[in-house]
């Protein structure tokens, strides 16, 4: 047992707890505090593989971001106690039977796919997560996606913009 | 020469046609002239034709146009004319311009637009009972066949505002039909086996060789059964009866004359066939003589003075099928030819009475018309005396020539046959006796009424009366120092026919036995009759007699009734709830699943989520099972 | 070239007549039109050139399938009746008056554009469009004109022969496929050698849907509501020229190209059929209602075509195909009748009818000679074709044909019957006023009368026009 | 690490965020699951890309096998800000009209 | 390349001439002008002329299928904007923006009919998506619309979480974005060389997709979006987006399908798909109340129709999925035209429109002709050519039974629609409808005959 092998177990019980905290609080604003555990825990991994960039713009783009702007929603709305009605119990039996035969069934593709067993991912290792070496690729091979993506943001802005603003 | 048969139809035709389309612009003397001169210029033909066949045998058949002629599917329409039509056609046009004749002064009353559809509905009928008896082959005759019925079917409903009537005719054409159902199959049965039905082509021993013995006999009793409809024979009489809601002149033509002996023509004319099954022959001559003593027995208890002459017909009709059952096809056509004298005479004397009495048919409100309608009491009593086989009237030879024949083939049907004879003796001079003996039992309006037909009427009448006494001469038995006329000249036709082979002295006797218990009947009946007639309603046993052996009702009950309930069933069960049910569930089990399925859509994200995991987990699982899946879906289909 | 102006006449003229908002002008022009059409009819009919009565046109080459039209002898037949249906229907009801009458004469032609493309076509797919395309006018006209109860009537009509007619739809791919050239040519079809099993299946699919169309019992109940409800003239197309369809699509597409399939299935569906004549007879006894006891003995008389096809004798097809015309024919005029008698006393129940004879003794001998031919008396052509037919099912089947033959007994008596409640007896308060039809419906009537009799002692001629079409037929279910 | 450690890690976090989406009620909750959600995918990606990596980098470190991955994931964030932001606005605006976020409370729409 | 680029650029332009025109009625033409453009400049792509040559480092790969694609789409949307451009005005002040929004749609149609890279699919329906929330929920005061944006967009995101595993599932498998991914059994050493990994992902793929064109039991977001819609939003989503799902999904899946038969037996999973849109599809149609809700029931349907492409994937199914496309487009935006103009969008909403608005009727009949896959319409060679792929695969025939039967079904709903018109009483009204208005739909209705009696004039296109 190493310390990748320390550090991974605990990043990924605290992402898993922390995950089952979003939903099993009840005050909004806990959830998203949750949430953004669980956004640290990822980052974790991601720096555990060597992700720098992507560990980094976790951080920035979802806990900074977006999780701010979740919050500040909240707040908006004025939902910060636990105002939530409770939900059906059958309905909530369903859901956790529903999504833990998903999981289940997930969990046998994993175990069955053989070819995987002998895998591993590379760790502590490897350069491809460098900023330099992911924005090489990106502004040569990727221009494409990325300028499209321009547009989904533009699509988004005037989106957030017709929406948003009364009339 | 030959062209000379096309025009014997065709003069009837022709007048129909006349008398149908201009019915209403024509006067009445001209559509009876029309009307009947037409069946006089086939008379004349039919006479012609009658003494080349005579010297010179049967006249060449030849088609007129080919009918149907589909690959090996021949029918011409063609028109055979030999001894046994020849003789037909002389009985069928002779007695039908008599008729005609008379019916120009009977139907008088109607009007002219009636009275012009009266005489083309005649003509149309001579027309088709020449085509039936013309026909070269079965299918032209099954049109004539069906021809006659359509039109005794339009003469019976001639009044067609009283619904009695409609139905009486209606059940003529229904009951004819079942027969023509079995004339049908055994046609198909011939042309499926032999592949013709060319009278020429059928008779011959090649393809007589085609047929196993059951076909022939399948063959001969589809045919009876066809005849047992025409002919009024058991089971299926009961419309004769009925029928005597048309015009009278109509009932002496058809409904005793000529139509119903359809049957025996046909018999006669297939003798070949029938002649090889015996088991048919056995049947018809069974049922002959149960028809002759069935309709006998209801006879004697009828009111109704058509309706006894009707009894009377179905009873001697079965006398001549006892003939054709026991191989005497000619003392049958020779009874056909008698039977056509005196009973076209007896309705038309009824006719006459009827016409005199304003329309009264109940014999029990007659009496004493000998003094008022001398020409008819007449006419009449010679009808009677030779219905009833007094010699040396007509009916006796020919009824003798039968009832000796059945005597050859079993003494049993020879003595019921005898017993019937009796009976008819009984029963026809009851009705002499009780309409024109004693004294006048009607109302004064319609005493003061009676009268004396006209001579349009009596002529006719005379001329039958005359043929009924000396009609018999042409088959007078060797047993009687006769030659038999009729015997030599069909027999060129009737091959098969087997003479009795009795003695002159057993002839004798029959004979003798025959006439005295018909004579004695008669005197009995005369002397009851006479003085005392039987005017109350009758009880007991005759009230089952009266009421026809509550055959009717039977027949309602035990056929009709179920059947009609049995369509009820069929249209408000099966059609409705059933087939149309299964069509209309469909739809409505799609609104049914309509409905329950749109609740699927409940409206909530949540649900619709729920349901989307669940089908990728159901996804999963068919992926993971999709070998054992296969195999269960191999299996099911 | 005739067989495409066969077509397009009836097409064009109902396409223009849809904007034709004068009621006279449209009634003309629909005469005018289907006259014309009549007459090109009776010059095909007539023509035995080759070139003339081919049409063959590029269509939709990617899929296999062309314009291409051809008219034989049993085309050349439904053809004649079709184009002589409609003017008698014109002609009959035109007295009659429509809301709309434009859009009526021109879906009119426009159906019987589409009955024309049935019977002409020789490629699968356009078959399959003619079929529908007859089936969507009379839908419409149906469903505006007609009774009270008329749109859910047609509806199951309309949909009950659609979803049969798809699966015809998905026979002609499955065949279509199996053609080694995938073409939809009918003689491709005839070619196929299928093999038993495909032909077992296919077969079904085919026969479903003509099954529905015919209508053979237990497919039977869209026809009785339909016909009830349709305005007359379209009943008279219905029953007299598009029930033909059902027939024609089985002499032409069944019996030659699935041999096996039919010598497999040909008794249970005789059986099928006899059971049916015997039902609908049965049924049409207890009828009260005028219009549906001549749909259930029009289904008895269909039945019994239906069953002396697949007895596959030559002398009984010789026999469906004349009776196809000959039905055709009677059947109009008792629908003619019926309309009259309707549109005079406002009921069709025999129950408020009778002692019509006597207000109107044209139309009650012009009756009687069409009800005489319905129970097929001879001399009249129904005789003829149920003669033939009768005899080609007893050479099948003795039994089942001296079954059927009952129906002889039980088409008397609810023909007669139905003679008897209308036109004799006493007259009802519905009929009280009653006076003679005028002289269009006399008209036509009579001239059916004509090609009744005509047809019923001299059937020859027709008989000669289709016996080609036999032949090949027969040639082709006994080459298996 | 083995590879099917990282596999089940994620798969356990998507089914958490699924389950999450399945029980609240709460409109936001929701959508913070869905992001769950896409982040467990992400963790996923990256995880595979390494996988991919280890490898073309023990033959030559200059190698950029299984780069592709990461990329991916940077793409999926930029959408998911895009929708995040879209999202919102839908559920303010959805919010001023209702004054409630309660997904049950959705349902005029239904049948 | 012309078609992504010019049409992200049109919106641009969109939104811009908000600032230059005041006149809410001059967008229309603006856009129109712009379909105009993308149009020629698509074609001129599909004959070999790009505008813009750029690398494109195999992310999206032009076929002629999927530029043939584009060209029904702008023209469909010309349709559209001509016939439903009033519609949209009346929806607030943002008119240029809703248009712009409509060309970034575009824009993602036109990438879903290129892309080669789940990458670009995954950007490629993004794209098409946020603008379709927003669209959805444009009328803000509307409770229904603003429902069915959230109902949307929340499914929406949810099913792209769903594709995302998908992908990365997939990227797990075969180490590569790319969908005609070059396998190489040996670098694995598994069984046929397919990862559970791979087949894993794309069963998500599968899902998400039939999420995408509605496929039951995926299908729950559609009928409350398109009910809850503004009428005319509904119209293009109903039409051409659907469409272009299609087109991505047949995409996808041509290669895999085959790739991976060895392990999955998609034709038992597709057909169970197939089963469950043509019943919930046709069957719940049959009961709504509302015309609205019953066309887009009814897209249910058409699109269980439709997956029989993805079933068959043979010539036929591609040829046909392109008529499918026009077929359903062109007949569904007419359709909902006549709707947006209805006062009364129920089914008595249409009583007796034949006699107010004969036009209408009759124009608005062929439509539903065609929808029903009635012969002479667009829509019958529509369903043959479905049907015909099926049948020509020689295998699962019973599915095409089952959905002509289905097709049968369909008519009932439809013809409910023209019952009312044609053969019931009623006052229907219908607001503003110009004679413009009515040309164009007869100009679309004739298009429909066209194509139903000539179906070579669509199709010729594909190889000429």
């Amino acid at each position: 047992m190493g310390v990748t092998s320390i550090l991974f177990w605990s990043l990924s019980a605290l992402a898993l707890i922390s995950a089952i905290m979003v939903l099993a609080t009840k005050n909004p604003v806990h959830s998203v505090l949750w949430l953004i555990v669980v956004f640290f825990a990822i980052s974790g991994h991601y720096i555990l593989l060597n992700a720098q960039f992507l560990a980094i713009v976790n951080l920035i783009v979802y806990a900074g971001a977006i999780m701010v702007l979740f919050l500040f929603v909240i707040m908006l709305m004025n939902l910060n106690t636990a105002t939530e009605p409770k939900k059906n119990l059958w309905m909530k039996l369903a859901g956790i039977i529903s999504g833990g035969s998903l999981f289940l069934i997930l969990i046998s593709v994993v175990r069955s796919s053989v070819d995987m067993s002998q895998k591993s991912a590379l760790v502590k290792d490897g350069n491809i997560g460098l900023i330099d070496t992911l924005g090489k690729v990106l502004f040569n091979e990727y221009t494409i996606p990325f300028e499209i993506s321009s547009i989904l943001f533009l699509s988004a802005m005037v989106g957030a913009v017709v929406i948003g603003k009364k009339n | 020469m030959n062209n000379l048969v096309y025009l014997i139809p065709l003069f009837p035709l022709a007048g129909f046609l006349i008398n149908g389309l201009f019915r209403k612009s024509l006067n009445k003397p001209l559509i009876g002239i029309i009307g009947s001169g037409a069946i006089l210029a086939s008379f004349v033909v039919s006479l012609v034709l009658f003494f080349q066949v005579k010297s010179n045998g049967a006249l060449p058949v030849e088609a007129l146009f080919s009918f149907i002629n589909v690959h090996d599917f021949k029918i011409d329409f063609a028109f055979q004319v030999d001894q046994l039509s020849s003789i037909f056609l002389l009985i069928i046009t002779g007695i039908g311009f008599l008729i005609h004749v008379y019916s120009t002064s009977y139907m008088h009353d109607e009007p002219t637009e009636h009275f012009g559809r009266y005489f083309a509905y005649l003509n149309l009928f001579v027309f088709s009972m020449l085509l039936l008896v013309m026909g070269a082959n079965f299918v032209i005759m099954f049109i004539g066949w069906e021809g006659v019925g359509l039109c005794s079917y339009l003469l019976i409903g001639f009044w067609f505002k009283n619904n009695n009537y409609n139905y009486a005719a209606k059940k003529a054409f229904v009951m004819n039909r079942i027969g023509d159902l079995g004339f049908l199959l055994a046609v198909f049965w011939l042309l499926a086996k032999v592949g013709t039905v060319n009278y020429h082509d059928v008779f011959t021993a090649e393809s007589l060789a085609k047929l196993t013995p059951t076909d022939i006999t399948a063959i001969t009793l589809l045919l009876f059964v066809g005849a047992a409809g025409k002919s009024a024979q058991i089971p299926l009489y009961t419309w004769l009866p009925d029928a005597m809601a048309g015009p009278t002149p109509v009932s002496a033509l058809i409904h005793a004359a000529t139509m119903v002996t359809a049957g025996i023509y046909m018999i006669a004319r297939s003798n070949v066939l029938y002649s090889l099954a015996h088991v048919t022959q056995n049947v018809i001559a069974i049922i002959g003589i149960a028809t002759a003593l069935l309709a006998a027995t209801i006879a004697l208890k009828q009111n109704d003075i058509k309706k006894v002459l009707a009894y009377s017909t179905v009873s001697q009709l079965g006398y001549m099928f006892l003939g054709l059952g026991v191989g005497a096809y000619t003392g049958a056509v020779f009874h056909v030819m008698t039977h056509a004298f005196f009973k076209a005479l007896l309705f038309l004397g009824a006719g006459s009475v009827i016409h005199a009495a304003g329309g009264e048919q109940d014999i029990r409100k007659m009496g004493g018309l000998k003094k008022y309608m001398p020409y008819t009491h007449l006419t009449f009593l010679v009808g009677c005396i030779a219905i009833a086989g007094m010699p040396p009237f007509s009916g006796f030879f020919s009824k003798d020539e039968i009832l000796a024949a059945a005597y050859a083939r079993s003494p049993i049907l020879w003595g019921l046959g005898v017993l019937g004879a009796a009976m008819t003796a009984f029963y026809m001079f009851r009705l002499y006796a009780t309409t024109f003996l004693g004294s006048f039992r009607g109302t004064h309006d319609q005493e003061h009424h009676l009268h004396e037909s006209p001579a349009a009427m009596t002529i006719p009448l005379v001329v039958l009366a005359f043929l009924s006494v000396i009609g018999g001469a042409v088959g007078v038995p060797e047993a009687l120092h006769g030659h038999h006329e009729l015997h030599h000249f069909l027999s060129p036709v009737l091959t098969t026919e087997v003479a009795p082979e009795l003695g002159h002295s057993t002839e004798y006797g029959l004979m003798a036995v025959s006439v005295v218990l018909a004579l004695a009947a008669l005197l009995f009946a005369l002397n009851k009759f006479s003085k005392k007639p039987e005017l109350g309603e009758p009880t007991g046993f005759g009230k089952v007699l009266a009421n026809k052996w509550y055959i009717d009702e039977l027949y309602d009950a035990v056929i009709v009734n179920p059947l009609l309930k049995f369509a009820d069933f069929l249209k408000n069960v099966v059609e409705k709830s059933g087939i149309d049910g299964i069509v209309n569930g469909v739809g409505r089990f799609v609104q049914y699943l309509s409905r329950q399925l749109r609740l699927l859509q409940s409206g909530q994200v949540g649900n619709y989520i729920l349901f989307m995991v669940l089908s990728i987990v159901v996804l999963f699982l068919v992926f993971w099972n999709q070998a054992i899946i296969l195999q269960f879906l191999q299996k099911v289909f | 070239m005739i067989p495409s102006l066969l077509i397009l006449i009836p097409v064009i003229a109902g396409l223009a007549s849809l904007f034709i908002q004068n009621e006279k002008a449209a009634k003309g022009w629909a005469l005018v039109a289907s006259l014309a059409t009549l007459c090109l009819a009776v010059a095909g009919a007539c023509s035995h050139r080759v070139t003339e009565l081919q049409a063959d046109a590029s269509w939709l080459p990617a899929l296999g399938s062309r314009f291409s039209l051809s008219m034989d002898g049993m085309a050349k037949m439904l053809v004649l009746l079709n184009a002589v249906a409609l003017p008698l229907a014109i002609g009959a009801t035109y007295k009659n008056s429509y809301e709309k009458s434009g859009s009526f004469y021109g879906l009119l032609l426009l159906m019987q554009a589409g009955m024309m493309g049935v019977f002409l076509a020789s490629d699968a797919l356009l078959f399959y469009f003619f079929w529908e395309l007859a089936l969507i006018p009379a839908y419409f006209l149906s469903s505006k004109w007609g009774g009270e109860k008329r749109i859910q009537a047609t509806f199951k009509f309309f949909v009950y022969t659609f979803a049969g007619s798809l699966l015809m739809l998905v026979g002609i791919l499955y065949l279509y496929f199996k053609t080694p050239e995938h073409s939809f040519a009918i003689q491709a079809f005839y070619n196929l050698h299928l093999s038993d099993s495909e032909q077992f299946f296919a077969f079904w699919l085919f026969f479903i849907a003509f099954a529905i169309k015919i209508p053979i019992f237990p497919f039977h109940t869209w026809q009785p509501d339909a016909y009830e409800q349709s305005p007359t003239v379209v009943t008279m197309l219905l029953s007299g020229v598009m029930v033909k369809m059902g027939i024609y699509a089985v002499i032409r597409w069944l019996l030659p190209v699935f041999p096996a399939a039919v010598a497999r299935y040909d008794h249970l569906v005789i059986l099928l059929s006899v059971i049916g004549i015997l039902y609908a007879s049965l049924i049409a006894i207890r009828q009260d209602d005028m219009k549906r006891l001549i749909a259930y003995s029009s289904i008895a008389h269909l039945g019994l075509m239906a069953a002396a096809l697949f007895a596959k004798q030559q002398v009984g097809i010789q026999g469906v195909m004349i009776q196809m015309f000959n039905h055709g024919v009677n059947v109009i005029g008792l629908w003619i009748v019926a309309d009259a008698i309707e549109k005079q006393t406002g009921t069709r129940k025999f129950s408020q009818l009778g002692g019509l004879a006597q207000k109107a003794p044209g139309l009650a001998i012009l009756f009687v000679i069409m009800a005489f031919a319905n129970v097929a008396l001879p001399l009249t052509n129904a005789f003829i074709g149920e003669f033939m037919m009768f005899n080609g099912l007893f050479r099948h089947s003795i039994w089942m044909a001296a079954i059927a033959c009952i129906s002889i007994i039980l088409a008397a008596v609810y023909t007669l019957g139905m003679v008897q409640k209308v036109f004799y007896g006493n007259t009802a308060p519905a009929t009280d006023h009653s006076v003679d039809s005028s002289l269009n419906i006399k008209l036509m009537l009579a001239i059916l009368v004509i090609i009744i009799i005509a047809l019923g002692v001299y059937p020859q001629p027709m008989l000669q026009l289709t016996n080609d079409t036999v032949n090949a037929v027969l040639a082709k279910i006994h080459s298996i | 690490m083995p590879i099917q450690y990282y596999i089940a890690l994620s798969v356990c976090l998507f089914c958490i965020g699924i389950v999450g989406v399945l029980t609240r009620r709460n409109v936001i909750i929701i959508f913070m699951c869905i992001e769950l959600m896409l982040n467990s995918v992400n963790l996923l990606l990256v995880a595979f890309s390494k996988m991919y990596n280890a490898p073309a980098f023990a033959a030559n470190p200059a190698s950029t096998v299984g780069i592709d991955g990461q990329l991916f994931v940077f793409f999926i964030m930029v959408v998911a800000a895009a929708e995040v932001s879209v999202g919102l606005a839908i559920i303010v605006m959805m919010y001023r009209n209702t004054h409630s976020i309660d997904v049950n409370f959705l349902n005029r729409l239904k049948n | 390349m012309n078609a992504i680029i010019l049409s992200a650029v049109w919106g641009v332009i969109m939104m811009f001439s908000s600032i230059l025109f005041k006149n809410k009625g001059a967008f229309k033409y603006i856009a129109a002008i712009g379909l105009i453009v993308l149009t020629v400049a698509n074609i001129a792509n599909t004959y070999g002329c790009d505008f813009f040559n750029i690398n494109t480092h195999e992310m999206l790969r032009y076929t002629r299928f999927g530029l043939f694609f584009n060209t029904i789409a702008f023209l469909c949307t010309l349709i559209y904007v001509l016939l439903s451009g009033k519609e949209i005005e009346k929806h607030g002040n943002y008119v240029a923006e809703y248009y712009a929004l409509i060309f970034f749609v575009l824009c993602g149609v036109s990438i879903l009919t290129s892309f080669n890279n789940l990458l670009m699919l995954f950007l490629g329906i993004e794209i098409l998506s946020i603008p379709l929330y927003i669209l959805t929920g444009s009328d803000k005061r509307n409770l229904k619309g603003n429902e069915a944006a959230l109902k949307y967009f929340l499914m929406g995101s949810f099913s792209t979480g769903l594709m995302l595993m998908g992908i990365a599932l997939i990227y797990g498998g075969t180490g590569s974005f790319q969908i005609d991914v070059v396998r190489s059994a040996t670098l694995f050493g598994t069984f046929s060389g397919i990862s559970f990994l791979e087949v894993a992902g794309l069963l998500f793929m599968l899902v998400a997709m039939a999420f995408k064109v509605s496929a039951a039991p995926f299908h729950f977001w559609t009928p409350d979006v398109y009910d809850g819609a503004p009428t005319v939003f509904t119209s293009f989503m109903a039409t051409v987006v659907k469409a272009a799902a299609f087109i991505a999904f047949i995409k996808l899946f041509e290669v895999r399908i085959a790739d991976t038969s060895a392990v999955i037996n998609w034709g038992m999973l597709l057909s169970l798909l197939i089963i469950a849109t043509l019943l919930i599809g046709n069957i719940t149609a049959v009961f709504q109340q509302s015309v609205k809700r019953m066309l887009a029931y009814s897209s249910i349907a058409q699109a269980g129709f439709m997956l029989f492409a993805v079933f068959s994937l043979n010539d036929f199914a591609k040829e046909g999925l392109i008529l499918y496309a026009v077929a359903y487009s062109l007949a569904t935006i007419g359709s909902f035209a006549i709707l947006a103009k209805m006062k009364d969008i129920t089914f008595e909403g249409f009583n007796g429109l034949a006699k107010s608005h004969p036009v209408l009727a009759a124009t608005n009949t062929i439509f539903l002709l065609s929808l029903a896959g009635i012969p002479l319409t667009a829509g019958f060679f529509a369903k043959y050519y479905m049907l015909a792929s099926v049948v020509k695969t020689g295998h699962y025939l019973w599915l095409v039974i089952l959905g002509v039967l289905f097709a049968a079904v369909s008519v009932y709903y439809y013809f409910r629609v023209i019952q009312a018109m044609y053969f019931k009483e009623g006052d229907a009204q219908a607001e503003d409808v110009t004679p413009g208005f009515k040309i164009g739909l007869i100009i679309v209705a004739a298009l429909i005959i066209l194509v139903g009696i000539y179906p070579q004039v669509v199709l010729n296109w594909l190889y000429f």
